[in-house]
This record gives structure tokens, sequence and C-alpha cells, in this order.
């Protein structure tokens, strides 16, 4: 199944390392200590094993990266006392003496390897590779076992209702966790190497006959044409595979909660897993996927109309502000007179125009939030604190901002709060300002200028070929039942048409009506 | 592909360039409110007195700091437009006009005619059409603008909303935005109106502060009468009488009161007058015009006088309806009487009712109309239905009499 | 004047921008053509906001489309609205 | 990688809906009064009825030339050269008149009733960017984006009607047909001459575009019938609410918009309406502006024609800013040269391509029965 992709460039860098092994033992020795640069986490140790004719073997492995009990387990303890038991002859092939020795160890993959790059890699990512001496090859054993994270709670999508995992650094623990949620033998996972030192393990997942192959052939591509020297998280992989760089939106969806991603690959959509972080990439990833929360799906579907709020919220958070600003230096004939007097009467008096007044308060706002984010948890409530007292009171008494512009600074932040993903709340909150700016010189007209042209790049978008603002643009009536309001989960028969264009029917039972009830 | 990256960041930078001068921007705190409007004549020349807001004065969490929540500017000139820019070289701040409640002309100047004064009004992009005009009877516009008044802080709201109310629940009023008077204007057939206000008390104590604060000091503002207009010309004044006929046969009734006298003694009931719904019908018979007025109205029995009346029998429901039917008549007849012969215009839309029915002999006759009007026969056929008696059917005024009588 | 020298800046930049984005996918064809229409549109905002007094295109339009107007209103036998 | 533009036949519904509502849904209402007076719902009644006449009439032209847009008819139908000269004329014509028209439509609008003291330079230029931002992304993403506005324009314009009800009064309507034929075809006309008869430049647009290219006739019919709709209920509403006096305004939609107050909570919502024209008039621009591009790069002979929309852009703007010296000069011109064009453009052109095409086929088919009665597949 592991099928090991290696680009062109990796060759190239390692064509020193790219000798096969040697015959004499001290030779491989030397060569893997100067290889690694004499390295205090390398360790090498040497046996001599056999009956009548002995032969020096040699296990090679990194400290810490290796599991060192199951070493001693499975590796060490027999080939010390089972192993002098072989009967080794002078003319054996060296098939026949590894043959021999692999009878002995009982780690559960035992690979040949017969070059030092795959020696190199091998130690490095936590295998133990066992040299005998005399014989160009050698044998690798799977003996990976690091300090890791347990499964946790998810931190940045939590909810109420739902699975309380998440995914974690160890990218095998992935895998089981999606693998324990989808158990179909179509689950098919493809394993790339990206990373010219990290040399990071990325695995592609996809339910095999559901998922677009034309989508599943195009992350390979994108996959396969990333040069780089290191990948620690999988943003780095979504920058390089994204379709389009300069957008404010996201096109890949990455999520670390397991049922997210289980949901997403049940859809036809691909999962790229990346090993060291615990956000997984879904791709082909629509607008309308941002705004919906793992729990919709948990809760009764009526209270699906949640999602409602959302759109709504985005609406407030991107256009609240700006529509302040129209409205109190181009409109005011917009307002009712009583609000327009209590509005006048707060603004008498503070010294700045509307528009600055409300950059001056979204931007000592985003530094809140900014440090409130980077802040030693510690530290964080102080933050909090003086914030809500210099946003707040203290600007208003000091007659430098109204009061209004508080309420509406702080109803924009909480809509913008109220996203299930973090990336598209960064997006609003950017493009805030945008929109800001285009009010205070043009007022309404402005404001449906600057909408129109994001709904344009919007609709320029796509995601792997998939149009970024579908199902709503191009309107698609069946995904309709899982847009902005969801339908009951049986009538929703069918998958996202876009995203996989084979096997569509979820084959799912009409209502289930209770026994006894007709 | 990039296209688009490199031409957002043109649109950018364009907005940026004209960003910096925000031409049409008007900051809140730049502009004054005008509230109320009111054109007077001096001489030749219109003089326009604007009512603005202090907003600081008028709402106020603390305490406010003294000053009187309105201000009123007045300034002379020929056209209105002209006056009002002149006027900024009094005023702080540049005039808005959105949010004008009231406007106020004189009679001066209404019995000269008012077109020349309205045409700002109707071009102008800030002018909404939601303010109510009202001539000021026997004073001048700025005066009345110039009165503080209590319960509200802004007069001209106090105008605004008692004006309102006073249309839905009294009908001897005539709410009329702009667009309406110039509809009614315009049409063929139909002569506007509006309503009269005038000052309760002294003129010259009603500016001051003291009136805000003094209970029983007594300036006060108060709708009184129709005013009646021929073409664009202010002709006379309708009575409290005239303006219910007026309202009624123009089905303006919301809802009104009105006393009947009690029959076979000198004593009143009230009638509450629920829903009205009138119809002008025009005819034109053998080459004739008529009008025929059907006026059906809902009513409920709200204050009882009398003591001969049994409020137990249907019958004296029927005599009470029949009273009140007598009573309306009378009404819409000292209406028609004042518009056909008092006045001699036609604000009652008989025109427009005999054009609707047959505009072939409307066109050939609108030339004429004038006198035709006048000796035009209008038939009324009035109905009034009365369904309730309040929470109690008898008054207990006719318990005590009753008992009275039988202890005699 | 100021704002003729931005017009022009405008363009080239637009002309530079073009020319960068579509690489070598342009024949020599589509690259007169562009700075063709684009000197047009440029050169006569430039004019204009220099002052220099351009006729009006539409001048020509109206009198070459009035006799056909005539003609309808004619038809029609409306005068004047 | 744009080679491939399709879109649906809903998209080509909404988007011939919005051509027609076009500019059209502001300030229509008040030329039809002006002319038909109260009648002025009866004549927008006909103006739809001429209208699905003539997108009948259209979609004649599109099933005798299936695929094929209006230049490459021409050059079918007149050969070449004339064929070159005819497209010539109506493309350029049609540019020159008609978007520089729209955008200043938008300019008076603006310094009439919003924003006074803005130069149109400035929002003649905001709007004309974004034009060339949209054409430059192509008709695909256009009406992508038309799909996602029409929900947001239907609902907003369905309860700005729906408010509007209360101030309803038929007696504004009566008398019935007082003016005669004449007179309501006369103000008829003022309709079809900017939703009917330039409809027929998007055949440019989106011919050899559409996925479903049987259901395109249909969707193309709807949309016009649909927009006209839309119009018709409008004019009916502000005769119904305003009467007489909606001939005064300019913009008489605005007014309605201002005279709604619901309990002195939904009151002063005028911007909505605003905002509803600045979405139609947008697409009504884009779709002059994008057959314009189309139109010259089929007679120029250029295949990618992503490159003449910055030019043309640019000269869209200079045209709205030059083209009309006042707002008077602009009504004239409306009348005296858009009637003509449009006739040119929507009546007499295509009946005489029809003509044409027919005693063509008829010949050709002629030619074929006697030569060679196998070949069937030409032409």
């Amino acid at each position: 199944m592991k099928r090991t992709k290696k680009g062109i460039y990796q060759k190239q860098i390692l064509s020193q390392k790219n000798d096969s092994l040697f015959q004499y033992m001290p030779e491989n020795i030397q060569k893997i200590k100067e290889g690694l640069g004499n390295s205090n986490d390398l360790l090498i140790r040497e046996f001599v094993v056999g009956k009548e004719v002995k032969r020096l073997v040699a296990i090679v492995y990194t400290k810490g990266l290796a599991d060192t009990t199951a070493i001693e387990r499975t590796i060490i303890k027999p080939l010390l006392f089972e192993a002098r038991e072989i009967e080794w002859f002078e003319d054996h092939t060296e098939e026949e003496i590894l043959a021999r020795l692999q009878q002995y160890i009982s780690t559960s993959t035992l690979q040949e390897i017969t070059t030092f790059q795959d020696l190199f890699s091998a130690i490095l990512t936590g295998q133990t590779v066992i040299l005998v001496d005399g014989i160009t090859k050698g044998l690798k054993a799977n003996t990976e076992g690091w300090e890791s994270r347990n499964v946790d709670d998810p931190t940045t999508q939590s909810v109420v209702r739902g699975p309380k995992e998440a995914f974690t650094e160890n990218l095998r623990t992935n895998t089981v966790l999606i693998r324990r949620k989808i158990k179909s033998p179509d689950l098919w996972t493809e394993k790339f190497e990206i990373g010219k030192e990290t040399k990071t393990i990325v695995e592609v997942m996809y339910l095999k006959g559901i998922a677009n192959d034309k989508v599943v052939q195009e992350v390979r591509n994108r996959l396969n044409k990333i040069q780089i020297d290191g990948i620690f998280e999988s943003g780095q992989i979504e920058e390089f595979i994204q379709d389009e760089t300069f957008t404010p939106f996201p096109t890949i969806l990455s999520s670390e909660r397991p049922d997210t991603i289980a949901a997403g690959i049940l859809e036809g959509r691909v999962a790229i897993i990346v090993d060291g972080t615990p956000f997984v990439l879904l791709v082909p990833a629509l607008f309308v996927q941002f705004l919906q929360s793992p729990e919709d799906y948990y809760q009764r579907s009526d209270f699906g109309l949640i999602r409602l709020l959302r759109y709504l919220a985005a609406m407030i958070g991107l256009l609240a502000p700006s529509f302040y600003i129209a409205v109190t230096t181009f409109h005011q004939e917009m307002l009712p007179s009583t609000l327009l007097l209590s509005i006048a009467a707060q603004r008498e008096g503070v010294p700045l125009p509307a528009f600055a007044e409300a950059l001056l308060m979204e931007i000592s706002f985003e530094f809140l939030r900014e440090a409130g984010v980077r802040m030693p948890r510690t530290v964080g409530q102080a933050v909090s604190i003086v914030g809500a007292l210099v946003i707040g009171q203290a600007a208003v008494e000091a007659g430098i901002v109204s009061g209004v512009m508080v309420i509406v600074v702080s109803i924009t932040a909480i809509a913008n709060f109220i996203f299930p993903n973090f990336n598209m709340s960064i997006a609003i909150r950017l493009l805030r300002f945008v929109f800001m700016a285009f009010a205070a010189s043009f007022g309404i007209f402005g404001i449906v200028v600057c909408f129109i042209a994001l709904l344009l790049h919007l609709c320029s978008l796509r995601s792997f070929g998939v149009p970024y603002m579908s199902p709503l643009g191009p309107f698609i009536l069946e995904d309709q039942k899982d847009t902005i309001l969801r339908y009951p989960i049986w009538k929703m028969k069918e998958r996202p048409r876009l995203i996989s264009q084979r096997n569509i029917r979820r084959e799912r039972t009409s209502m289930p009506k209770p026994d006894g009830r007709g | 592909m990039k296209m688009k990256r490199v031409l957002f960041i043109l649109i950018l930078t364009v907005f940026c360039l004209t960003a910096s001068s925000c031409w049409s921007r008007r900051e809140l705190n730049e502009l004054a409110i005008v509230v109320g409007f009111g054109i007077d004549k001096v001489g030749d020349q219109y003089q326009v007195s604007l009512q603005m807001v202090n907003p600081s004065e008028v709402v106020t969490q603390g305490e406010g700091t003294g000053r009187t929540p309105v201000i009123v500017y007045k300034e002379k000139g020929k056209t209105v437009f002209e006056i009002i820019r002149r006027l900024t070289t009094l005023t702080p701040r540049k005039a808005f006009f959105s949010h004008m409640q009231i406007m106020v002309i004189s009679e001066e100047v209404a019995r000269e005619g008012i077109k020349k004064a309205l045409d700002f009004f109707w071009r102008d992009h800030e002018i909404r059409f939601d303010f109510f005009i009202v001539v000021s009877r026997k004073s001048k516009a700025e005066d009345v603008l110039n009165v503080l008044t209590k319960l509200e802080r802004i007069p001209s709201r106090k105008l605004f909303t008692s004006l309102e109310t006073a249309e839905r629940y009294w009908a001897p009023v005539n709410a009329a935005t702009l667009d309406k008077f110039v509809r009614t204007l315009l049409a063929e057939g139909i002569a506007p109106t509006l309503t009269g206000i005038s000052i309760e008390g002294d003129v010259k104590e009603g500016g001051e502060r003291e009136n805000t604060e003094d209970v029983s000091r007594e300036v006060s503002l108060k709708y009184k009468g129709i005013a009646v207009f021929k073409e664009d010309r202010l002709v006379g004044w309708l009575n409290e009488m005239e303006s219910k006929g007026k309202n009624y046969i123009l089905d303006n009734v919301n809802s009104t009161v009105g006393s009947v006298r009690c029959p076979h003694e000198e004593k009143h009931f009230t009638i509450e007058v629920i829903r009205a719904k009138a119809k002008v019908i025009g005819k034109v018979e053998n080459g004739k015009p008529a009008i025929y007025i059907d006026q059906v109205s809902e009513a409920n029995l709200s204050e009882i006088q009398c003591s001969k009346l049994d409020l137990s029998q249907p019958r004296t429901i029927k005599m009470i309806e029949s009273a009140t039917e007598q009573r309306v008549k009378n009404i819409l007849q000292s209406t028609i009487y004042a518009a056909q012969k008092k006045y001699k215009t036609d604000f009652l839309g008989f025109g427009e009712a005999i054009r609707q029915a047959d505009p072939e002999y409307w066109s050939k006759n609108k030339q004429n109309w004038q006198q035709e009007f006048v000796k035009l026969p209008v038939h009324i056929n009035v109905d009034v239905n009365v369904k309730h008696t309040g929470k109690v059917s008898n008054s207990f005024i006719k318990e005590m009499e009753d008992s009275k009588s039988e202890k005699e | 004047m100021i704002a003729a020298i931005f017009i022009f800046l405008s363009g080239v930049l637009v002309t530079w921008i073009e020319f960068r984005r579509a690489g070598r996918q342009i024949n020599r064809k589509e690259q007169i053509l562009f700075l063709f229409i684009l000197g047009i549109g440029i050169g006569l905002s430039m004019l204009k906001a220099i002052g220099v007094p351009i006729p009006n295109p539409m001048d020509f339009a109206i009198a070459f489309y009035h006799p056909f107007y005539d003609l309808l209103i004619e038809f029609f036998g409306q005068k004047g609205s | 990688m744009n080679q491939e533009e399709k879109i649906s036949s809903y998209q080509l519904l909404l988007l011939a809906t919005f051509f027609t509502v076009g500019s059209s849904i502001l300030e229509l209402p008040s030329t039809l009064v002006t002319i038909a007076e109260q009648d002025a719902w009866i004549a927008m009644l006909l103006g739809i009825a001429i209208s699905a006449i003539m997108v009948g009439l259209y979609l004649l032209l599109i099933r005798q030339y299936p695929g094929k847009n209006l230049h490459q008819i021409n050059e079918a139908v007149f050969g070449r050269k004339i064929g070159g000269i005819v497209s010539f004329y109506l493309t350029a014509m049609t540019f020159f008149l008609g978007p520089p028209t729209v955008i200043y439509y938008l300019g008076r609008f603006l310094s009439i009733q919003i924003m006074v003291e803005t130069p149109a330079s400035s929002t003649h230029l905001l709007y004309g960017l974004l034009a060339i931002f949209a054409v430059a992304l192509g008709i695909e993403v256009i009406a992508r984006v038309a799909e996602i506005l029409f929900p947001i324009f239907f609902i907003l314009y369905l309860g700005l009607m729906l408010l509007l009800i209360p101030l309803v009064e038929f007696e504004r309507l009566q008398p019935v047909f007082e003016h005669d034929f004449k007179t309501l075809l006369w103000a008829s006309i003022f309709y079809v001459q900017f939703s009917c008869f330039p409809i027929i430049i998007m055949l440019t647009s989106f011919q050899g575009k559409v996925t479903q290219q049987k259901k395109a006739p249909k969707a193309f019919f709807l949309g016009n019938f649909f927009g006209g709709s839309i119009l018709f209920i409008t004019t009916l509403i502000s005769v119904l609410v305003l009467g007489k006096l909606t001939a005064l305004f300019n913009f008489p939609s605005y007014v309605l918009a201002q005279k709604i107050n619901v309990g002195d909570f939904i009151q002063r919502i005028e911007m909505v309406i605003t905002v509803m024209w600045f979405i139609t008039l947008f697409f009504k621009l884009v779709l002059y502006f994008d057959s314009a591009v189309v139109g010259f790069a089929e007679i120029l002979k250029i295949k990618n024609h992503r490159f003449l929309v910055v030019p043309l852009g640019i000269l869209i703007i200079y045209f709205s800013l030059t083209n009309f010296p006042n707002d008077v000069y602009q009504l004239n011109q409306d009348k005296t040269t858009w009637i003509p064009h449009s006739f040119f453009l929507g009546v007499l052109y295509p009946i005489v391509v029809l003509i044409i095409g027919f005693v063509q086929g008829k010949l050709k088919e002629k030619r074929k029965g006697i030569h060679r009665p196998s070949e069937s597949k030409g032409g």
C-alpha cells in the first residue's frame, strides 16, 4: 500500500549518499557516522551472531525517534539470545543470510535496503536498520515511536454536541481517527514525502469510486510539484496547492475535527493529512462550507436555521462599520428623525470624522484581539480588562468616539466570532477595512460597487476546478438542501453535485416512520 | 488570472486618490437639522424662518446646559433657495432638510398664492415628502415657529405628531403632505385644502423658555379650521363643522366624535364614528351633471345625557341612528354650501368625480366648470349603523331620573 | 495638467500590465489594435483634461438619426412629447 | 484557460431579466405616465406584447443559425465584406450610444439625488472600472454573480412592492382607456426601445456558450418576459400610488420608496431601491460592454478578445463623460438617436436577415435538389 514517491530533486541532492552499501561493516559504519556528522543521537550497536560461523551484525537507529523498549524486545533480545543458534555457512548467498536473520526478528514489517539513501531515511524516520557484515544489503524494521500528544478536545472548532476528539500531530493517529469513522475498503490513502530536508510525510485520503478522479489526479500533480526544503504545517502545503494566491478567501478547508474531515471524504472530497500538525486539509472547499459547523448536522434539522444567523453575521461583520459610515456621512435622511437626533447628540463634540472614528476603533479592537491570542494565557485577562475599559467607557467619556460607534464595533466584533472557521473570519476582517474606505468616499454607492466587485472576485475563484461559490452561483437546486438551510438528513439523498460527479446517490431511505404508526 | 489582481489594485489606487477629497461628505455634527420651515411675506420679499434642533439639548442623558432645544433663524430675500443659502451667514452649520417635520405658510402668503414658494421643495434632493404643510391663521409663520412647547421638546415635532393623531381621532383637520397638496393642485376638478394653525395666548411670551416651565402659562399652538384654496390662493376658512363635512365627503375620516341633540329634550348624546366610508359618484344624465354622495358609517354610542331614551329597546337605537343621520346630513350640506356658494371653489372633488364618470363630457365642459359647479345638484344619502353602547346599556343618569320619577 | 499627466501614466501602466500578463501569447496585430484603441481613449481624455475643445461625436449621431426620428414622430402624430 | 466559457439556461434567463429591467426600473414610469397618464400600465402591457413578438423573432434567428452569434450570422447572410460592414455599424453604434448612456444615467442619478457635490468623473470612473473588471473576468463569472444577486434583488423588490400596497388607491387608474391606441403605442415604444430591441445584442454574448442549447431560446424569452413583468408591476404601482405626479419626477420609484412607512419602523428605505437599481444597471452596462468586446473581436478577427476590454472600457468612461453636456441634451439625444437606432437594430435588421436567410435557404435547397440531393449538411 505504501508507495514512496520521490521527486527528481531528491535524487540530485542525495547523490553522494546514494551509493549502495559496502560489504565491509566498518566502512558502512564510518559512512553512516560521516553522513550524519557524528550526531549524538545516533546509536549503533554491534553483535556477534552465529553458532559455528560468526558474523558481525549491527543495528542502527536514532535515539528518541525509535521506540527503545520495542527495539530491545523485538530486535536486541532475539539477536542476543536466540540468534546465537543460527547456523551460517560460508557459501550462503546474501538472500539466504538475510532470510535466516529475518526469522528471528519479531517486528511487524521488515524490508530490505540496499542504498545509503534508504538507510538514512529509515534511520531519520525512527526505523531501525540492521546490517550484516559481508553483504551489501541491510534490513529495516519499523520501530517508530516518539513522544506525542494524546487525542484531545478540539481547541479551535468546539461544539456543544458531537464528537470531542481532535487530530494530533501524529499522522498515523490521524489516519486512524478517520479510518475508525469510515470502515470501507474504498478508503484509500496515498503517501507523499515532501520537503528536501524535513521529509514530511503527507498522506492523501479519499473514497475510491466516490471522489472525483480528476480532483485526485490534480491533488497528486500539485503535491508532486512542490519543491521546498521544509514543511511544518498544512498551511504551507495549502499555499502551494491552492488555486489562487492573491485572495483573502481560503479555497482549502482545514479542520482539526475528524468528523468534519470524514464527512467531507464521504461527500467525495479529498483529505490531505500532513505529519506534524493536527490540521487536516480538505479539497475542494467551497465558500458555503466555511459557514457550516459540524454541529449543524448533529442538532435537530430545524435548528439548521442557525446557519442563516451565520450568513447574517457574515454580512454584519463585513458591512456594519461601513454602513454606519455611509449613513452618518452621506445618507442622514435614511435614519428615523429620533434616531438621527440621538446619534447627532452623541457625535456633538467628537473631533474626528466618522471614518477616522471607525478606523480608530476597529484598529484598536484588532490590536486587542491579536494581543489576546498571542499573550500568555495568564496575562490575557488583564488585556481584556484594559481593552474593555479603553475601548468602551474611557473613549466615550473622553469624547473621542461616540457611543454608537462603540456599539457598532462591538456588534461587528461579535459577528466576527461566529464563524466556525477561523480562515473565513480573517478574510472578512480584512475586507471590512476596504469596505469602510469605499463607504467613506462614495457612501452606499461605494459599498454596492465594492460588494459587486467582491462577488465577481468570489465567483471567479475555483477550488480544484469547482466553482467556489457553488451551489449559489452556479445555482444548483438539489444542493440547496444543505447550503443556507439544512434539510432533514433523510431528505439529502444526493451528494454535492460538483464535488462527486459519479455515484451521486447517498442511498438512503425515505422518512423513517416509527412502527405501528403506518 | 493575474489580471484580476492587478485590476483590483488599480481600482484601489483610484479610490485612494478620490477618497482624499470625499466631496459629498457631511459629518453629523456639521449639520443643522431643520425641523420646521416658515414662509412669511415682508414687503414684496419672502421671509424664511428655519427652526433648527440643538441635538444635545433634546437628547439629554445628564442635565442640559439650559439652552433652548431649538433655534429659529430668519432671513429675507427674493427666492426661497437664495434665502436658505444666505442663512449660512447666520447659522454656524449647513442646514439639512431631510428631517423636516412641518412647514408653516403664513395666511398672507397663502392668500397671494403659494406655488412660487413651493418649487424649491419640489426640486431639492434633500426634501422628502413626509412633512405636513399648515397655514398659520392670523399670525406670522415665524411666530408659530417661535413658540416653545411643553410635552415635546421640539415644537415642530409636536405639531407633526399632534396633527397625525388629530387626523386619526378627530376629523376636522387635514394633514396634507407636499405631494398630496401638489397632486390636488394639479388635478383638474379638485382644489387643495390645508389645515390652519393659530397661536393661543400672547405671541411674545411663546418664545421664552419659561413657557416650557410654567404649567399655567397659556401660550400654545392649536389647529383650527381648514383653509380652502382656489388654485394656489387661499380664499377662506372652513369652520369646524364644515371641515368635518369636508373630510366626511372626501373619505378622510378614520374616527371622529360628534354630539347629537337628543330627541324630545335639550340634552345631547355623543356618537363615536369607528369607520366611515363615503363615495362621491358623478353622473351625467341627459347632459346634466349631478353628484351623488353615499355616506355609510359605523358608530358606537359613547356618551349619553338623555333621560327619556331607553337603551334596552331596539327602537331607541333606530331613533338614535336617524337623529345621527340627520345630523351628519346637516354637516355635509353645510360643507357643500360652503363650497358652492360661500367660496365657489371645488375642494370636494366633484369635478374629478364627473371626469371619472364621463371623460367626454368633462373634456367638453371643463372650461366653464366654474359656472357648472356652483349650480351642481348634490344628492346626499347617509346611513349610520350604531353597533355598541359601551360597557353599560342604560346610563346611570336615566336610572336616577327613573327612580326620581318613581318616587314622585 | 496634472490630471492629463495622471491619465497618461495610467495608460502606460495599463499597457505595461497587459503586455506583461499576456507575455508571448499576443500577436503583433493584437498589440497594435490594443495600442491604437487605448491611444484614442487616453489621447481624448488627456485633451479633455487639458481643456482642448473636442467636437462631440454625439452631435453627428443626432444629425444622422434625426430624419428617421422625424419620420417616426410624423407616423405617431406626437409633437414635442 | 477561459476558452470554454459555459453558462446555463437559468443563468441566461437571469441575465435577460436584468438586461430588460436595466435602468428602466427607476425611470420608465415617469416617461410612460408623461405620455399615457393613468393608462401607462396599459402601454406597458402593450410593450410586453410587442417585445414578446420581437423576441420571438430573435428566436427564429437563433433557430435558423444555431450556435452562431450575431456577427457570424451576418457573415453567413451578407458575405464577408458587407457582413463585416453591417456588423461594424451595429456594434460601433451600439457601443457608442449604449454603455456611455447607462453610466451617464448612474452619474445623473447620483448627482441629483444622493451625492450632489461629487464630480461625475469619479463616479463614472468607479463604475466603469467595475464594468471593466467584470468583463475581463468573462460572461461566465458575470452569470454566476447574476445568480447570487438575483434572489437579493427579487426579495428586495417584492418587499418594496408589498409595503407599497397600503398606499394604493384604485381611483387613480380611472378613467381607463382615456387615450387612443396610437398614444399608447408611442408610450410603449419607450419601453421596448430600452428593454426589448437592444436585447438582440445579447445574442453576441451567449450564442454558442449555453450548455443546454435547446433550452436557451425559452430561457431568453422568459427572461425578457419576466423583466417586463417586473417593470409592469412597478409602473402599475407607481400609477396607483403617485398617480399623475409620476410624470413630474425624474425617478418616480425612488419617490415611491420614500413614501413607505410601516409603523414608524420601516421607513426612509429609499436606499433599497437605489441599491436594486445599481445592480440592474450594472448588468445592463456589463452586457452591452461584453457584447461590444466580443463583437469587435469577431469583426477584427481576434481570438483573444480579453485584450480589448481595457481600451474599450476607457473609451466608454470617456464617452460617458463627454457625450452629454447636460440632462436636457441627453433626454433629447435619447429620443432622437436611440429610438431610431434601436429600431434599426431590433426590428429592421433581424427582419432583413431573416428574409435574406430564408430566400438563400430556398435557393440552396433548389440547387441542391437538382444537382446533389445527397449533400444536406452544407450551409
